[in-house]
């Protein structure tokens, strides 16, 4: 059960390469803070207290409702439904995303030859997350898909944290959960703040300073 | 009773594709509000067929007219490999899932010659859609298949089916992607919604109808035939992979019905609840085979053979 | 300007001795000049082999302009197209029935199969548009089509999916209604006109009696033309529901086809109990309107618009959030606003685009003129933008109708006109549902008519069509031209 | 003393926000730059003893007694900067408020051991200096407060993996605190030691400046504030870099030593590559300095890379940067408010129009440029001998050169603002407040390079690597 959230998770993120509708990259969004969820009430229910309700907080409150909330006021108070043209066909897309999850897979199985490795299938989803995380913020024009980007990063991040480091401090993992939130909301605020002054909101818009 | 179940499964083969065209009909009629034609109206439409006599144009060669035959007679020999009710086959052996896709590609091959043969620029247009899609259908489904032998130690299609439900600890995962994955097969291979639109009268849209447009009579009565029997095929690896082997061969073959139909009806459903993708965005929908069976074979071999 | 011009108003007789007549030089200037001052192309109407006129709308005025050419021998006159593309069909149109030849025209072929043209031409003699190359490839599809739909044809050409060109060559249905309309008497034609376009019955047979009325001088009662309209505006938002139908029928989402269907029926029977066609055939005649709604029957009638409505948001909807649906609307059939502009688009598709021409504002006519209404406009001009637009014009629609019978006054119903004033012309334009429909009448010395022209905005839109395909894929083009939905025989009379 | 080194900025920059009173907001900052000044310089004389979290030791007290020296100049700066700006009662409230959260988490950051802690208050040190950057609400400023948040949060996400790799290799050891693990560093797993420092080089890197991740900072120093910007550039970078500096020693401890060091040259040699490319075509001068401090940030990792008596060079090397730096961005500022523009081609003359000004905008280029006694010239020289001594010939003639590059194609530019016939405009000195940070940071500057023995000594706390 465990192993099907994780790999649903992973699908998530093949969705998400397929498509250009932000609806659906936020639907996907509020998908793997619902699993991430579950994950940590499946895996982490002997915690403590606090740290439970923390990262119940964290994922519940914060990935599955808050954050997609907040991006689809944004896109729906800027008008921004899809992103116009990837820089890459969807299709391409698609094939590098399956080859990041070969790849991560691949790193995740090797890495059971060595001591202290963590759940490998945690292992290898996290990293695909993460690189495709990056690869949407690579090949995605729209500032607001960059934040969702950068969202699917910090995911991923978390699954691995969920796999390696349960019993993180609880100081640092407050540190987290404050940083995400202020991190999305400020760029939330700076995405409308662009919208405003750029009238558009393409990363291509962004290209004043240079050198 | 042991022979209850073959006696079946040919029964099967015979009457189960057209009513499973049928079911798809039904539903789709049903949820948009329509009363729509009868069940049985696939095998009326069947037999009327093969009463009329068929049109040949002069322009073709002899292959066109052989091609519905081949067609027909692959896939019934394909239905013999694969697993049916109580996930027995009719014959089986190791390594017979290559068997079945390299007949599958056999009577493609000949259903494109076909269409080729005519000259007619749609049905060129058809078979360059169908055959593009079919390069990333076939290898999938090495794959999926493959990875479902690993996670089995089997290479016989029956015993994989049979023995896959057994598989511990990653039951839900593997039976999550194996369906999913197999469940676009289906719609790829049956030429349905968000691929194909099959009921569209638009040639520049079509996909697999373009390509029977020039055959009539009895030789499209097996070209339809054969195409319900493949869909038929695919969706019996997906109910196998829910079903256990059961002792009672006659509740086995009514709960393997009972599968076969809800597959139809989530075919109807798919249809219903999403337009069909536009042509450039077909391929990603099909690769989609592709890295679920990429995911299913990594996540069994790190799961099972990773000692954790 | 106004000088060069007559100046007149949407269905206003004016005398023929009033249209002035230009040398071809200085008739080439003015018209060049009107154009780039925002006017555009209605008709251009051969009277002769040496002499033509020409109608301009000017939008902003809210007049339409009328200015004759003479030819000074038989040389032809040089072609306008190139500087307006919005005229290509139109020269077009001219060279085929009086063989004016517009010099330097790009790509002069007749436009319909030419029973009536001056020579007899073959449409088979006319080349396609040829692209060569390795990988390029030509589809033809038509005359004869799969589906029951009605004969063109149209030649792709193609590199693998995506459409480089598409050429469209229409005319298979030639029927000569123009040559009929003149044909015995002109006042029992309203059967002829509905019949123009099969789709579009009321648009045609209003013009038909717009133009008749204007030159017989009389006016109706505020009843008649209430009820005209409101035939129209069902007319209008039923077209629309099939159209949105078909739209969802083509990317195969089942569900809206069928309800846009199944709600399309009520209010199409809607017409039928008052005319007893479903079409609103026989209802709308010279001087008035055969029949009656009747005040008992309002409120039902107000209640059932009313259902429909409600429906018709539900699974518009629904229809409109459909990821997948949209994805394929989007993007898909692109003409943009210049371009539109430029050839001269009107109508739906035109307004799709955000060219705001709209005959009920621009050049209101019967009721319109009593209630100012707004223009509704999109900017995208792909086919979600058509289907947006056919969502927002059939809100309107049961609006303005709710309205009419809201507001129904009493009144005479026909009063049948007798005489045409002699030597007159009128133009009637009327807002169908595709867009605008123009008829001209002329009558001569003896008060007969001697000319009659027909434009339905097909004949303008079909250019469209073929310019939103290019760069598409070739399994696009049944969406696109189905978000046109352009008429064949309104095209080829 | 360290809780209230650490709670009084928090607690002023509550009271500006509440106040909102421009006398309360220029007596806060002119307050605050002193008492911290003492207090830092307390903390250095007499280190408390460590708490789990926090404490002073031999390396994080360089860095704090140098930004205390630098928020000195740069607070004093602030107090003429909002007299003359015009910006709103509300905004200036803001300023100090976030100025004095800016010294907090800069604070925290030095004086942390604690790894989780350490990038928690490096990801606070982005989300509280943004809102300097995104001040003017120019479009340029808009796209340079973007990249620097969402590059840096993406950075410090690469950082909290290799946290998390870490924590994976160090299941044995007690916590992620730096005593914890230098302790027990041969008993980390070396594998997910050397992933780990990976993604922390690159985490820490990006916030660092360090080529090829330094794409943000140019942008960001050109656009914000000159207070900020010599406090960006003075301290902050400096902050990211002791955390690589911290790293680095635990991997000398697994025995793991060689692979960060080739890393850490490559980088550094890499941001002389791009420095030396930027400044041959320079237009803006803000951005020159901003790449100038790549260029420096890269010769003290180069430094750190090459280790053993190179060390000690690359610490001095950062005093020297950061106060001459910081110099600079506080003059750039004078010259921006009089020139009201940071084209380079805009300024001439600042000597004759400004004479102040524009001699401490000479003094900082000079010491910048490791003219005696700039500490730089010392921490350059010895640190060619070191490259020279091990054998690193190639990086060492590539140093040299780029470094030589750097120098004339800067001077060019320099002395072309600096003097130049502008005798249209008269001469005007600045006030006393535009020119004494300044002159402290040079004099602090010069008198590191003038009694390098006594600063050695102090110095070579901090080497334990």
């Amino acid at each position: 059960m465990e192993y099907a959230l994780i790999v649903l998770f992973g699908l998530t993120i093949l969705y998400i390469s397929a498509t250009s509708r932000l609806e659906v990259y936020i639907n996907c969004l509020f998908i793997q803070g619902m699993l991430l969820f579950l994950l940590i009430l499946l895996t982490m229910h002997d915690a403590d207290i606090p740290v439970l309700l923390l990262l119940i907080l964290e994922t519940l409150g914060l990935k599955a409702i808050l954050v997609p909330w907040f991006l689809r006021y944004i896109i729906r108070s800027n008008h921004i439904y899809r992103e116009a043209e990837a820089s890459l066909p969807h299709f391409y897309s698609v094939v590098l995303t399956t080859m990041i999850f070969i790849f991560s897979f691949f790193v995740a199985w090797w890495s059971t030859r060595l001591p202290d490795t963590p759940e490998t299938v945690y292992f290898g989803v996290s990293i695909a997350v993460v690189l495709n995380g990056l690869l949407i913020i690579l090949t995605r024009h729209k500032i607001i898909t960059h934040v969702m980007g950068f969202m699917i990063v910090e995911n991923g991040t978390f699954l691995l944290s969920l796999a390696v480091a349960r019993e993180m401090p609880l100081i640092v993992n407050l540190g987290i959960l404050l940083d995400i939130f202020v991190a999305v909301f400020l760029l939330g605020i700076m995405v409308t703040r662009i919208r405003s002054t750029f009238e558009e909101l393409d990363i291509d818009m962004l290209t004043t300073l240079k050198d | 009773m042991k022979i209850l179940i073959p006696v079946f499964n040919i029964l099967l083969i015979i009457f189960f594709p057209l009513l499973y065209a049928g079911v798809i009909n039904c539903e789709k009629a049903w949820w948009c509000g329509r009363r729509g034609p009868s069940i049985w109206q696939p095998f009326y439409d069947f037999v009327r067929l093969l009463r009329k006599g068929a049109v040949i144009s002069t322009a073709t060669s002899p292959i066109f007219a052989i091609a519905p035959s081949i067609t027909f007679s692959t896939m019934l020999i394909a239905a013999l490999v694969v697993p049916l009710a109580n996930n027995n086959s009719l014959i089986g052996f190791p390594g017979d899932f290559i068997f079945f896709a390299y007949l599958m590609g056999l009577g493609k091959f000949f259903s494109l010659l076909a269409a080729m043969d005519t000259g007619s620029s749609f049905e060129g247009m058809g078979a360059s859609r169908e055959i593009t899609f079919s390069t990333f259908v076939e290898p999938a489904f090495f794959i999926v298949l493959a990875s479902c032998a690993i996670l089995t130690g089997q290479t016989a299609f029956n015993q994989v089916f049979s023995l896959i439900f057994l598989s511990p600890g990653i039951k839900v995962l593997s039976l999550l992607l194996c369906s999913a994955a197999l469940f676009v097969m289906l719609l790829t291979e049956g030429c349905r919604t968000p691929v194909d639109d099959p009921n569209t009268h638009l040639e520049l849209t079509m996909i697999h109808e373009v390509m029977v447009l020039d055959n009539s009579g009895p030789d499209l009565a097996l070209l339809t035939y054969a195409h319900y029997l493949k869909m038929v095929l695919i969706s019996a690896m997906i109910v196998n992979i829910f079903m256990p082997v059961l002792d009672n061969s006659l509740l086995s073959a009514c709960l393997f019905s009972a599968g076969l139909i809800l597959t139809a009806l989530a075919v109807a459903v798919t249809e219903l609840s999403v337009a069909r993708l536009r042509m450039s965005h077909v391929p990603q929908f099909v690769y989609f085979m592709n890295s679920l069976g990429y995911i299913l074979l990594f996540s069994i071999i790190l799961i099972a053979f990773s000692g954790r | 300007m106004s000088k060069d011009f007559l100046r007149f108003k949407n269905h206003q007789s004016v005398r023929t001795s009033d249209i002035p007549w230009l040398s071809a030089g200085l008739f080439r200037d003015t018209v060049l000049k009107a154009c780039q001052e925002g006017t555009r192309p209605i008709l251009l109407d051969a009277t002769g082999s040496d002499r033509f006129t020409v109608v301009l709308a000017d939008d902003r005025e809210h007049s339409l302009l009328c200015a004759g050419c003479v030819l000074e021998g038989k040389s032809g006159y040089q072609s306008l197209s190139a500087e307006f593309p919005a005229f290509h069909m139109f020269e077009r149109e001219l060279w085929e029935n009086s063989g004016i030849v517009p010099i330097g025209h790009p790509w002069l072929k007749p436009v319909r199969y030419p029973h009536n043209a001056i020579e007899s031409r073959e449409m088979t003699d006319y080349p396609f548009f040829s692209v060569h190359g390795e990988e390029v490839h030509e589809v033809g599809v038509g005359p004869v089509h799969a589906g029951i739909i009605e004969p063109g044809h149209f030649r792709f050409m193609c590199n693998g999916e995506r459409v480089f060109h598409l050429e469209i060559q229409l005319g298979y249905q030639h029927r000569g209604v123009e040559q009929l309309m003149l044909k015995g008497n002109f006042f029992n034609k309203s059967v002829l006109s509905e019949s123009i376009t099969g789709d579009s019955t009321i648009a045609h047979v209003s013009a038909y009696c717009g133009a008749l009325e204007a030159l017989a001088g009389i006016t109706l009662s505020t009843r008649a033309l209430s009820i005209r309209v409101f035939a129209q505006e069902i007319e209008r938002a039923a077209c629309h529901f099939g159209d949105l139908a078909a739209l969802a029928n083509d990317v195969a989402y089942l569900p809206a086809s069928s309800f846009y269907g199944n709600f399309r029926t009520p209010l199409i029977n809607m017409l039928q109990s008052i005319c007893g066609n479903r079409f609103g055939k026989g209802l709308i005649r010279p001087g008035g309107v055969a029949c009656d709604i009747s005040q008992s029957s309002l409120p039902e009638r107000r209640e059932q618009l009313k259902d429909i409505r409600a429906s018709f948001r539900i699974i518009t909807e629904d229809l409109f959030s459909s990821a997948s649906v949209l994805s394929r609307f989007e993007k898909t059939g692109t003409v943009p606003m210049e371009t539109a502009a430029e050839i001269g688009m009107t109508g739906l598709a035109g307004r799709a685009s955000g060219l705001a021409h709209d005959i009920r504002v621009h050049h209101p006519y019967s009721w319109y003129k009593l209630n100012r209404i707004e223009p509704v406009t999109q900017t995208g001009g792909d086919v979600l933008a058509r289907a947006l637009q056919r969502r927002d014009e059939a809100e309107q629609s049961f609006e303005l109708a709710l309205k009419i019978l809201d507001e129904l006054p009493a009144g005479e119903l026909r009063r049948p006109p007798e005489t045409l004033q002699a030597s007159s012309m009128a133009v009637a334009l009327t807002e169908g549902w595709r867009g605008e429909v123009a008829h001209m009448a002329v009558t001569g010395a003896d008060g007969k008519l001697t000319r009659y022209r027909v434009k339905d905005p097909s004949f303008t839109n079909w250019f469209g069509l073929a310019l939103a395909v290019r760069n598409n894929e070739i399994s696009d083009f049944p969406l696109c031209n189905k978000s046109f939905n352009l008429s064949y025989c309104g095209n080829d009379l | 003393m360290l809780q209230l080194l650490l709670s009084t900025p928090v607690v002023l920059s509550l009271l500006a926000l509440a106040f909102r009173s421009k006398a309360f907001n220029k007596a806060t900052l002119a307050f605050f730059a002193v008492f911290y000044f003492f207090c830092c310089l307390f903390l250095v004389v007499h280190p408390v003893p460590a708490s789990s979290y926090f404490a002073v030791d031999g390396l994080n007290s360089i860095f704090l007694l140098l930004q205390s020296v630098v928020f000195l100049a740069a607070l004093l700066y602030s107090i003429a900067f909002l007299t003359e700006s015009g910006l709103t009662e509300e905004w200036q409230a803001y300023y100090t408020a976030l100025m004095l959260l800016f010294a907090f988490c800069l604070t925290g950051l030095t004086l942390t051991t604690h790894l989780g802690l350490f990038w928690v208050f490096l990801e606070a040190t982005t989300l509280v200096t943004t809102p300097f950057i995104f001040a003017e609400k120019k479009r340029t400023s808009l796209e340079a407060a973007w990249k620097y948040i969402f590059i840096c949060s993406l950075g410090i996400t690469f950082a909290f993996i290799g946290i998390i790799l870490l924590s994976l290799g160090a299941k044995s050891v007690e916590s992620l605190s730096f005593p914890d693990l230098y302790r027990q560093a041969t008993e980390i797993n070396s594998f997910w030691l050397s992933m780990a420092f990976v993604f922390l080089l690159v985490g820490f890197g990006t916030k660092a400046g360090l080529a090829p991740l330094h794409s943000w900072l140019p942008d960001a120093h050109s656009e914000a504030p000159p207070p900020v910007s010599a406090l960006l550039s003075g301290a902050l970078l400096n902050g990211a870099l002791l955390g690589i500096l911290r790293m680095l020693e635990l991997m000398n401890r697994a025995g793991l030593g060689q692979y960060p060091r080739l890393l850490l040259i490559c980088m550094g040699l890499m941001s002389l590559v791009i420095c030396s490319v930027y400044t041959l075509k320079a237009v803006n001068y803000k951005r020159m300095l901003a790449y100038s401090s790549v260029e420096h940030i890269g010769i003290a990792t180069l430094a750190f890379g090459v280790g053993g008596a190179a060390v000690l060079p690359g610490l001095l090397h950062l005093v020297g940067h950061s106060l001459a730096k910081a110099s600079l961005f506080l003059s750039s500022g004078n010259i921006h408010h009089r020139y009201k523009t940071r084209d380079i081609a805009g300024v001439t003359g600042v000597l004759s129009s400004d004479p102040g000004t524009g001699r401490l905008w000479i003094a900082g280029f000079l010491m910048l440029s490791a003219f005696p006694p700039s500490p730089l010239f010392y921490s350059e020289f010895l640190l060619l001998k070191e490259m020279l001594v091990q054998r690193l010939y190639i990086p060492a003639l590539m140093t040299a050169l780029l470094l030589t590059l750097i120098l004339l194609s800067m001077g060019s530019v320099v002395f072309r603002m600096a003097f130049g016939g502008n005798s249209s405009a008269k001469a005007e000195h600045s006030g006393y407040l535009f020119l004494i940070p300044q002159i402290i940071l040079l004099a602090a500057a010069a008198a590191a390079g003038f009694i390098p023995s006594e600063f050695y000594a102090f110095l070579s706390r901090g080497v334990f690597l």
